[in-house]
């Protein structure tokens, strides 16, 4: 099991700011944003960032049990 | 010396004057912050209050990265970076930044750094609201992991 | 929009955020500010306060014509100076230079450009009061008249 | 009669603020400075810089009736 996160844009047009996922043997952030995408095609204009356990991470990594996943758009703190 | 860095996610106001001071070593003779604030017109649309939100852990884990790497590349003394989250008024600091050196050109070139890289990489979104509206601002930059 | 531009010459502490605040315009994002103060070690010799003096009118004088330049030189909104006078405890700011701009690129450099220019032709003389002596510091650099 | 002004290190090493002079036709900064290192040595090793009517001056200006000179060190301030 993983825990997934959004947070500002996508966390609004999700509509919820975390879910928990139980995933196939070596799934990938990227296998988890196509799923999102297809359930929520608000997303599909918006450039997604990911980060596994609070590090940016490239889409195709593999997930392990227990990390925590997290979707937010290009930041724009400052 | 110990270091005086330091990092924060703030939900009440931000004292530059105080951020500026905290990073002063008694060996360093000028410091240069950099301080964002809530506009009141963005591209002619006025702004009545923002919001901001942040991944809070990651945003001060990465936040930490960026002054280890700013030790790294900049001869610097300390720095200090303080971000706002929750809801701003029009004028309230949103973030300061303030780097001390024993050279004032290493503080000004990491200073400038910090500031565009922290709009870069640290999870921190911002929300304006306007009268007839609102929007969650997207950045411009991609970030490339490590 | 009127000029917010200043420069002062001070007897009683500076405020650092009041300076960058009284800069800000409504259509600009950011403030880069210098501060300087006093230093308790300089060469390795400990201060006990410093005396600075001023040539108040051409100090003024000369001020205003770094802003002057400022605004023709670089892409900047509002200009504040503020430098004290008189006695200084270790730890008391001494000058503090903010710039807003609508991009902090051209802030960085201004500010960077206007306190070297300051150190340089404003004329203002700081004295260092040490345990064992006194001793008026000069400048490095000379000025050729315009 | 012009007024010369003193600061800093100068006033000190002069012991005085400022004074009074009456010069010649075509007097110049460098004339008075002469002068001012003649009778106090200890500002020869010194630069000083000059100004008239609160402006930089090269040591050549003329100088005329009702200036306001000053001479002073190297600046430091900052």
């Amino acid at each position: 099991m993983i825990k997934a996160l959004f947070f500002g844009l996508t966390a609004d047009l999700i509509g919820s700011r975390s879910t928990d996922l139980d995933l196939k043997d070596h799934a990938t952030p990227a296998n988890v944003l196509e799923h999102l995408v297809a359930a929520y095609p608000e997303l599909a204009p918006h450039r997604i960032l990911i980060a596994v356990n609070e590090e940016y991470v490239y889409a195709d990594t593999v997930l392990h049990d227990g990390d925590e996943l997290a979707f937010f758009s290009a930041v724009s703190g400052g | 010396m110990p270091s005086k860095d330091f990092f924060e996610l703030a939900t009440s106001p931000i004292d530059i004057t105080s951020v500026a001071r905290r990073v002063v070593p008694p060996e360093c003779g000028a410091t240069v912050t950099l301080d964002g604030y809530v506009r009141q017109f963005t591209r002619g649309r006025e702004t009545l209050h923002l919001f901001y939100e942040a991944y809070e852990p990651m945003a001060l884990r990465e936040m930490q990265k960026l002054i280890g790497q700013a030790h790294k590349d900049f001869d610097i003394s300390n720095i200090g970076i303080v971000h706002r989250l929750g809801r701003l008024e029009v004028g309230e600091t949103s973030v300061v930044i303030s780097v001390a050196a024993p050279h004032r050109k290493a503080a000004f070139a990491a200073c400038e750094w910090l500031i565009r890289e922290l709009k870069r990489t640290v999870p921190i979104w911002k929300k304006e609201i306007y009268a007839d509206g609102e929007e969650w601002i997207e950045g411009e930059k991609d970030v490339t992991p490590i």
